[in-house]
């Protein structure tokens, strides 16, 4: 039964399909036919999700996909309180980032090869949140990867775009292989790969002492995946695609594929400790470490993309410390007004000829009021004022952190304020103070057209009211008391829940945390304020005296120089020695010697034949002197 | 006839003896013809042998070999005889370093 | 028709193809391609039946034919196909026709000697896989070898003759060996059952003393890890990929290099399971180091065709350790490696015969945004990239995430570095891709045209295999179960004798079992 | 008065020998007394002369015994080997005379004597073949050696022809002189000269003393000579090269098969039982000799040279047989000599052809572009090298099967493998020849002969010879098997 579920992933998957095979015929209505097949699957999911909501977990498998001794892996799809979640983000994101798209990419040469890419993304997306078991996962997880790739490498003129995209598979990859080991160990326990049979037999893979390391390979996959320290440095050069690009996949879906399978697997990474504290340890640090690199950054995108790779630190805190729901809460309220933000960014590039340097803008926000008006409610929202999204997913999250340990509390906090100042920082440059725009390009700034801005408008409106289905128990007197997206999510981490003692957050304490987490944004807001729109502190002066941590910052620690020298080059060199060294002159040569060995004997053999008759008679009678003499001494 | 009063191995020494004298004859000398006469002389030191034998076996096969020997080696001085004188004809040497255009 | 004989009639139809070319004239070249092509095309025609007809659930030999060849010497024409082979005969009748198709412009002169030596090559492959008597398989395996040095020679590039020579003598070294064991074989059958008789099936039963296997197990091993080609006897493969015309490399990617491992399993295994237990750290040794080896080396190439050339070494570097695994899940998975592996590679140097047509050229740094002018083309290349580095959805993945999840379970340490292989696959792949079809157009490339239709009528049928085989794996994987769990069960009863015997396997100490 | 019985039971024995020398004795006169015929009918009648012989072999096939039986007081042995040997000696002298011709019309000199001595040789081989004695094995190998002398000097004003001659003959001698001081000994340890007598000596006392075993060593001396094992093949290059190419191929294979023929009458027959004595200097010699043969070979860049030396080596493969000394021996020897003379054959015809006047094409190098030029000659010696290297469907492959088997049943796998590795060796320098027929351009425009019919026939037989041995070896071998 529900087999129109399947409609769901497959709708996109005949959509990249058409737009691939006729993409240059259709040209311009490439975007329509790419949207109306996300909006169908849109549709279907809200369908499904008003199923699941009365309870039903919809399972049903097609076919089986691999049958191979005892490894069998179907084809099969579980829709769960969880994956409805994501089905949502993604295919209704999707489908704004998708009506957007048209405009943005208005006149591009190859438009359709785009949409087809999109719809690809989609579906592995999708497949990604739907499959029944690991191996649907990895699926997803590769094909999302190769999407990515492509759509990064979408202007493949340019080498550093197609450089970026290399870049970015090649380091996914790398997290690709700690989640396929941590399959392979999964399956050599317990012989299942399927969620329901993990679940079942968990306590096997504790017995089997593999838990920790399974789940730390997993962790693995997912920080290649998420852009999580070490495997971050693919995510802001990925900013050389699209901006739609990056507000689909690297904000709003992809990159929280990790938190949705930390997430999915809450039943093992809750089983080992160790692994938490990991996740833990990594997801703050990476906060942190990103929202220092956004201070100093001047490109818009890659402003958002560090603070992209911070909040994905923030969701990790979250179901680090167990609080799985406030993690995947906070992901839904990030896609939302990340997207925006990268949408919004799209559009203020779009309005200046392609202008990405926040140095050369200013003053926007009469001109472009619309795009400013929608991305000042995603600033507020990241930045976790109330009433907006950001504040109650980031303080459930800090408020759960805070009970697993204050060191963490702190740091957030730390994170929290670094996060406001940048997102301010950017606002006022860009759209307030003094415009340094130049001349030439100011004439003919244009507000965007409809297509664009509606989109905008959804998404800050969701921005605005996301917040409000996670109210945390303490304040939702109004709704019947009771954090309604937790309940809705708690059938699918009870399991996890009930190994690990659920703890209880005194409300007193809980308002506390949230009167802190305000007074952390609105001093980072008017830290901001001050240096950028009063000028009372020049923050270049700030930059001199600081000038060596301003360089180390600006370099972004100069990690990419740092893996390319570290790993990559000797990597390079050795093969290079494997090639001319072992290749050729070991085995080659030992090959081509003995050839010339046997050369050489043959010459000298040859020799013995002189042409003179003596000789030959005395070799002969050499040879009758040896034979008799072995008689004699035989 | 009585039995041979000289004993048997004398011959055969003898005869080994003319064998190496002729061997050596071939390989030191360098005028074909002389070469051609060691190894007659060779085969006259096999005769002797088969007559010694013959004659301490007491049958007559080995007489009949050293006829058939004799014929042989005829039929090879005519052959023989006529490869060289050829070769003189057209290069005015039988000395056999001279002939060494095959070779390696 | 009975399907033994229709077993016969596609093995040689190729042959006799061949033998009806001798009376076309040479000056209809024309008429002569398109003898080869249809002579090829109804050769795969013929063999899909076969594949239907294949009986999945039984392990034995089916659409066998016995008949008598040298009564003398107990040699008999036996010929079957079981689980091992089957996939590998309908692989060699697929890819023949994409093979000439390909060559229709390249191959300008001696044509008729060319599709001659072609149609040859095939039947005597085919014959390699079907042959159950140890004669007459070493009587094809060295027929085989007389066209392909002849492609390699008479239609290669600059350095032919060194690298026909090479290839020749790498592969005679190893068959002259087997040929040695195989006559031990012989009278060592005859010994214990008194018949002369070059049975494979006959052999297989025989027992043979541990110290025995060991040598003839190195003989046999010798010849086809040549052939595979492992680690240390690979250096003739990129030689022989870079010197071959297109269609003789795509041959001697697609079926040449399988028939190593074919040789292992229908040989070493069979009749030598303990000496196989016993030799298999080393062989997992090498296999690894040759997935490694072949990566890093593939990755610094400057050549493409050599650079797919090491990729094949990687790749059959997975199939090794997925047959010395020993789980039925890693050996399936190593089975169907092959055939992917086969159509990956081949497709490869398809596409990259392609562009060698266009530009006569194989320098990757020659190359720079040729999906400009090339959009069609690009687009086929990425599928096959994407395959061949095992993106799941392809025939890649399936195969190697099968090799990989079954040999954990045995060798944990080995399949950590080889899934290291992984990365560097996609790395060496995609490196070259970049370099090749992103990028700004350079000078020389701008007056590239794209696939025509004959090009783009051998890329479909390419394409379609690596997502059958990607998606729905179990059409193929059906059909090898039983007989890869027979022979499986077999060797484990051999090892419980070894390990009865209290024989350790060689360098086990290495694998910290 | 002893009477001494000699019925035609006796003369039937030698019947096909009678046959050869009336005809050689008529051709003799023929040509001398009507000068004015033309020299080709003389060779034509030659052969014709070899039919009749082979007819009467046939003939012979019905009325052989079994065991085989003796005639002329044990001087001649008739049985089924020889009867084959027969054949064997027989159709490589009708082969040779083929070739003639044409030779002779490319070098335009008269070959009157040519057809009678080729004759004599082969009626000297037959008698090596059915000797029953050491006095007719020594007389037919004679007769065999001294027509050969003069034949291997028959192009009278060529320096290359005479001095072959001149090395052959004098190293002939010298050889002959050791095998005659072998005889002689072991005659004296003996008591007789019949191989009967020989072989009851020496199964009788296992350890013959010294002077069998001497006499046995300079026997092997002789025979190796004759055969060209190393060290005593230094001849064979140097007169190979120089004699005449339809001799340098009769004597390739006509010789070196009566050498053999020998060998299996004298060391397999009579000294079967003391094989202690021989088998480890065999063992050696055959090492020695194909190891040598292929390495040198390697290095050849002329064609008849690097013929030899593969002859060489593959007297050395054929002694693996002999060295194998079982039941199976005598079928594998024969089989590999039949094929031998097939492929010997076949090569030395082409090579022929393309030497042109006076032999001036015989580098390897003036076989470039033959692919394109002759493709039928191409051909058929691309299909002889691929047999000469031992390539499966080739006769050559099973016969070399054979030899290998009949080695591995008497335990020589040594022996079989340093076999194995020779003819890997060994494809090197064949497959050269066929590069440069087919990948090497022709440098410059040389006119190669033009083919007789008589000479189409020779490759057709060669090229049938070896593919029937190498796909349907089977019937050949039930017929040698006795």
């Amino acid at each position: 039964m529900h087999d129109f579920i399947w409609i769901i992933p497959l709708m996109p998957l005949l959509g990249a399909i058409i737009n691939g095979l006729f993409g240059h015929i259709l040209k311009g209505k490439a975007g329509f036919i790419a949207s109306v097949a996300v909006l169908i699957s849109f549709l279907y999911t809200v369908r499904a999700f008003f199923i699941v909501m009365d309870g039903t977990i919809i399972h049903n498998e097609l076919f089986t996909w691999i049958q191979a001794g005892d490894f069998t892996a179907g084809a099969a799809v579980l829709v769960d309180q969880l994956s409805i979640v994501m089905m949502l983000v993604v295919t209704g994101v999707g489908f704004l980032i998708h009506v957007y798209s048209n405009g943005y990419m208005h006149g591009d040469r190859t438009v359709g090869k785009f949409f087809s890419y999109l719809n690809l993304f989609l579906f592995s997306m999708l497949m990604l949140v739907m499959g029944d078991n690991l191996l649907l996962l990895y699926l997803g997880w590769e094909g999302v990867g190769v999407c990515s790739y492509l759509l990064i490498g979408y202007f493949y003129e340019k080498e550093s775009a197609s450089k970026a995209g290399l870049k970015a598979f090649l380091a996914n990859r790398v997290g690709d292989f700690g989640f396929a080991i941590g399959i392979f160990i999964i399956f050599s326990t317990i012989g299942t790969i399927t969620y329901a049979g993990i679940e079942g037999q968990v306590d096997k893979l504790m017995a089997a002492g593999v838990v920790t390391s399974a789940a730390l390979l997993l962790f693995m996959g997912a920080c290649g995946k998420s852009a999580q320290f070490p495997l971050y440095i693919w995510l802001p050069d990925a900013m050389e695609g699209p901006t739609p690009v990056s507000a689909l996949i690297h904000a709003a879906t992809m990159v929280t594929a990790g938190v949705y399978m930390v997430a999915r697997l809450s039943f093992l990474f809750v089983r080992s400790d160790v692994a938490m504290m990991v996740i833990v340890i990594i997801g703050t640090f990476t906060a942190l470490f990103a929202a220092t690199m956004a201070l100093v950054n001047n490109d818009i995108k890659r402003v958002l993309a560090y603070s992209t790779i911070s909040q994905l630190g923030y969701m990790f805190i979250g179901v680090g410390v167990g609080a799985f729901a406030a993690g995947v809460f906070h992901l839904m309220t990030h896609a939302f007004f990340k997207a925006l933000l990268f949408l919004g960014a799209g559009a203020v590039m779009h309005s200046l000829a392609d202008e990405t340097d926040i140095r050369k803008m200013g003053n926007l926000y009469g001109k472009i009021k619309i795009t400013a008006l929608t991305f000042i409610m995603a600033w507020l929202a990241i930045s976790g004022i109330p009433p907006f999204s950001g504040f109650f997913s980031k303080d459930e999250i800090l408020a759960h952190a805070f009970l697993y340990s204050p060191l963490v509390w702190v740091f957030g906090a730390i994170g929290a304020f670094l996060t406001a100042f940048y997102m301010s920082r950017l606002v006022f440059l860009t759209f307030f103070g003094e415009s340094r725009v130049e001349p030439e390009v100011e004439k003919h700034i244009h507000e965007n057209p409809p297509v664009m801005t509606i989109p905008l408008m959804v998404l800050a409106v969701l921005s605005v009211v996301g917040g409000l289905i996670g109210i945390p128990a303490g304040l939702a007197y109004l709704w019947g008391g009771e954090n309604h997206f937790a309940n809705f999510l708690s059938p699918v981490f009870a399991n996890a829940a009930s190994y690990s003692e659920p703890h209880h957050i005194s409300h007193a304490l809980e308002y506390g945390l949230m009167a802190a987490s305000i007074l952390i944004a609105l001093g980072g807001i008017y830290l901001a304020y001050l240096m950028y729109i009063k000028k009372a502190m020049d923050p270049d002066a700030i930059a001199n005296r600081f000038s060596g941590a301003y360089k180390v910052l600006s370099n972004k620690y100069y990690v990419d120089e740092g893996v390319e020298a570290g790993i990559l080059n000797p990597i390079v060199r050795f093969s290079q020695w494997l090639w001319h060294f072992v290749d050729t002159r070991v085995i080659d040569g030992f090959v081509n010697s003995a050839g010339k060995i046997v050369w050489l004997l043959s010459l000298i053999a040859r020799r013995v034949q002189t042409g003179y008759v003596q000789h030959y008679a005395s070799v002969m009678v050499v040879g009758v002197i040896l034979i008799l003499a072995y008689y004699i001494f035989r | 006839m009585g039995t041979l009063s000289i004993p048997l191995h004398y011959f055969l020494i003898l005869a080994a003896v003319l064998f190496g004298l002729g061997v050596i004859g071939v390989i030191t000398r360098r005028n074909a013809i002389v070469i051609f006469m060691s190894i007659e002389l060779m085969l006259n030191a096999v005769n002797l042998t088969f007559v010694a034998f013959s004659n301490y076996l007491n049958n007559v096969e080995g007489h009949i070999f050293v006829f058939m020997v004799m014929v042989v080696a005829a039929a090879e001085v005519a052959v023989g005889l006529a490869i060289i004188v050829a070769i003189f004809r057209l290069r005015e040497t039988v000395h056999v370093d001279d002939i060494r255009l095959l070779k390696w | 028709m009975e399907m033994s004989s229709l077993l016969n009639w596609v093995t040689f139809l190729p042959a006799l193809g061949a033998l009806v070319l001798l009376a076309i004239p040479r000056t209809e070249t024309q008429l002569v391609k398109s003898w080869g092509l249809l002579v090829s095309l109804i050769t795969f025609l013929a063999s899909i039946p076969l594949f239907i007809m294949f009986d999945g659930n039984s392990a034995a030999m089916q659409f066998t034919t016995q008949m008598d060849w040298i009564p003398a010497i107990g040699a008999s024409y036996h010929v079957g196909i079981d689980g091992l082979s089957i996939l590998l005969y309908v692989l060699t009748t697929f890819i023949m026709p994409l093979a000439i198709f390909a060559s229709w412009n390249s191959i300008t002169e001696r044509v008729k000697e060319y599709m001659i030596a072609m149609l040859i090559l095939e039947s005597a492959m085919l014959g390699v896989f079907i042959s159950l008597d140890l004669i007459l398989f070493y009587l094809f395996w060295e027929a085989m070898l007389i066209p392909m040095y002849l492609l390699i020679g008479v239609w290669g590039g600059k350095r032919r003759i060194y690298a026909a020579l090479k290839f020749v003598v790498y592969t005679m070294v190893g068959s002259v060996l087997m040929l040695v064991a195989i006559v031990f074989l012989y009278i060592l059958n005859n010994t214990y059952t008194g018949a002369y008789s070059f049975d494979l099936m006959a052999i297989m039963n025989l027992k043979i003393s541990f110290s025995a296997q060991i040598w003839l197990f190195l003989a046999f091993a010798l010849a086809f890890a040549i052939k595979v080609p492992m680690f240390p006897f690979h250096t003739w493969l990129p030689d022989a990929h870079v010197e071959a015309p297109t269609a003789g490399s795509v041959i001697l990617a697609g079926v040449l290099l399988k028939m190593g491992t074919y040789g292992l399993l229908r040989f070493n295994l069979t009749l030598f399971p303990q000496a196989w237990e016993y030799f298999t750290p080393l062989f997992l040794w090498l296999g690894v180091i040759g997935i490694l080896y072949g990566a890093w080396v593939a990755m610094v190439q400057t050549d493409i065709k050599k650079l797919v050339a090491y990729s094949s070494v990687s790749h059959l570097g997975f199939i090794i350790l997925g047959m010395f695994a020993m789980t039925v899940t890693s050996m399936q998975g190593g089975i169907l490696q092959m055939v992917n592996h086969g159509v990956s590679s081949g497709a490869l140097f398809l596409a990259v015969g392609m562009i060698y047509e266009r530009r006569h050229t194989r320098e990757i740094s020659e190359f720079g945004g040729v999906t400009r002018v090339m959009p069609v083309f690009s687009a086929f290349f990425l599928i096959i990239c994407l395959s061949s580095l095992g993106l799941p959805g392809t025939n890649g993945f399936v195969g190697e995430f099968l090799i990989l999840v079954g040999s954990y379970g045995n060798y944990p340490v080995f399949t950590i570095v080889a899934t290291v292989g992984i990365i560097f696959a996609a790395a060496y792949l995609l490196w070259m891709f970049r370099r090749v079809m992103f990028g700004p157009l350079t000078e020389k490339n701008k007056s590239l045209t794209d696939l025509d239709g004959r090009e783009i009528a051998i890329m479909i049928p390419v394409i379609l295999m690596i997502f059958w085989i990607g998606v729905y794996p179990s059409t193929f994987t059906a059909k090898t179960e039983k007989t890869v769990e027979a022979l499986i069960e077999k060797a484990n009863k051999a090892k419980a004798e070894m390990v009865i015997e209290g024989r350790k396997p060689i360098l086990s100490d290495f694998l910290g079992e | 008065m002893v009477n001494i019985n000699i019925g035609n039971a006796d003369f039937l024995a030698i019947l096909p020998m009678i046959v050869l020398s009336f005809t050689g004795i008529y051709l003799l006169v023929q040509g001398v007394m009507a000068p004015r015929m033309k020299k080709s009918v003389l060779s034509y009648l030659g052969i014709v002369g070899i039919l009749f012989s082979i007819i009467s072999n046939f003939y012979l096939l019905t009325i052989v015994t079994e065991g085989g039986q003796a005639f002329f007081y044990g001087m001649i042995y008739l049985d089924k080997l020889t009867i084959i040997l027969n054949f064997i000696f027989l159709v490589t002298a009708a082969l040779c005379l083929l070739l003639v011709n044409s030779y002779s019309t490319q070098e335009d000199i008269e070959f009157i004597e040519f057809t009678p001595l080729v004759i004599f040789a082969t009626v000297g081989m037959m008698l090596m073949g059915s000797s029953y004695s050491l006095m007719s094995l020594f007389l037919g190998l004679e007769t065999m050696s001294i027509a050969l002398y003069a034949l291997a000097g028959f192009r009278k004003f060529n320096r290359r022809s005479l001095e072959a001659a001149l090395k052959y003959f004098l190293l002939g001698a010298f050889a002959t002189g050791f095998l005659l001081y072998g005889i002689a000994l072991l005659y004296g340890a003996a008591g007789s000269t019949s191989l009967e007598a020989i072989a009851n000596f020496l199964s009788q006392n296992s350890n013959p003393g010294m002077m069998a075993t001497f006499g046995i060593a300079l026997m092997i001396i002789g025979f190796a000579f004759k055969v060209a094992l190393v060290p005593f093949h230094m001849w064979t290059p140097d007169v190979y090269q120089g004699a005449p190419m339809p001799v340098t191929a009769f004597m390739a294979v006509g010789a070196k098969a009566a050498g053999f023929a020998a060998i299996l009458r004298v060391i397999i027959g009579a000294a079967g039982a003391a094989e202690p004595i021989w088998s480890d200097l065999l063992w050696w010699l055959t090492v020695i000799t194909m190891t040598g043969g292929n390495l040198i070979a390697l290095v050849q860049s002329d064609i008849k040279r690097m013929l030899a030396y593969s002859s060489i080596a593959h007297a050395g493969y054929i002694m693996i047989g002999i060295v194998a000394a079982n039941d199976v021996t005598v079928s594998a020897v024969l089989f590999y000599l039949i094929v031998y003379m097939f492929m010997n054959i076949g090569a030395f015809a082409v090579a022929g052809i393309v030497s042109g006047k006076n032999e001036r094409f015989v580098d390897i190098k003036h076989y470039a572009g033959l692919g394109k030029a002759q493709p039928l000659l191409a051909l058929v010696m691309t299909v002889c090298m691929f047999s000469l290297a031992g390539f499966p469907p080739t006769g050559g492959f099973m016969g070399k099967l054979y030899i290998f088997k009949a080695a591995y049943q008497s335990g020589f796998q040594t022996l079989v493998i340093i076999g194995a590795l020779n003819s890997l060796l060994s494809v090197y320098y064949y497959i050269r020849v066929v590069v440069a027929m087919y990948f090497q351009e022709a440098a410059e425009e040389q006119e190669s002969g033009s083919i007789l019919p008589e000479v189409g026939l020779v490759l057709l037989i060669a090229l049938i010879g070896i593919f029937y041995m190498g796909i349907f070896p089977g019937n050949t071998l039930t017929w040698l098997y006795y």
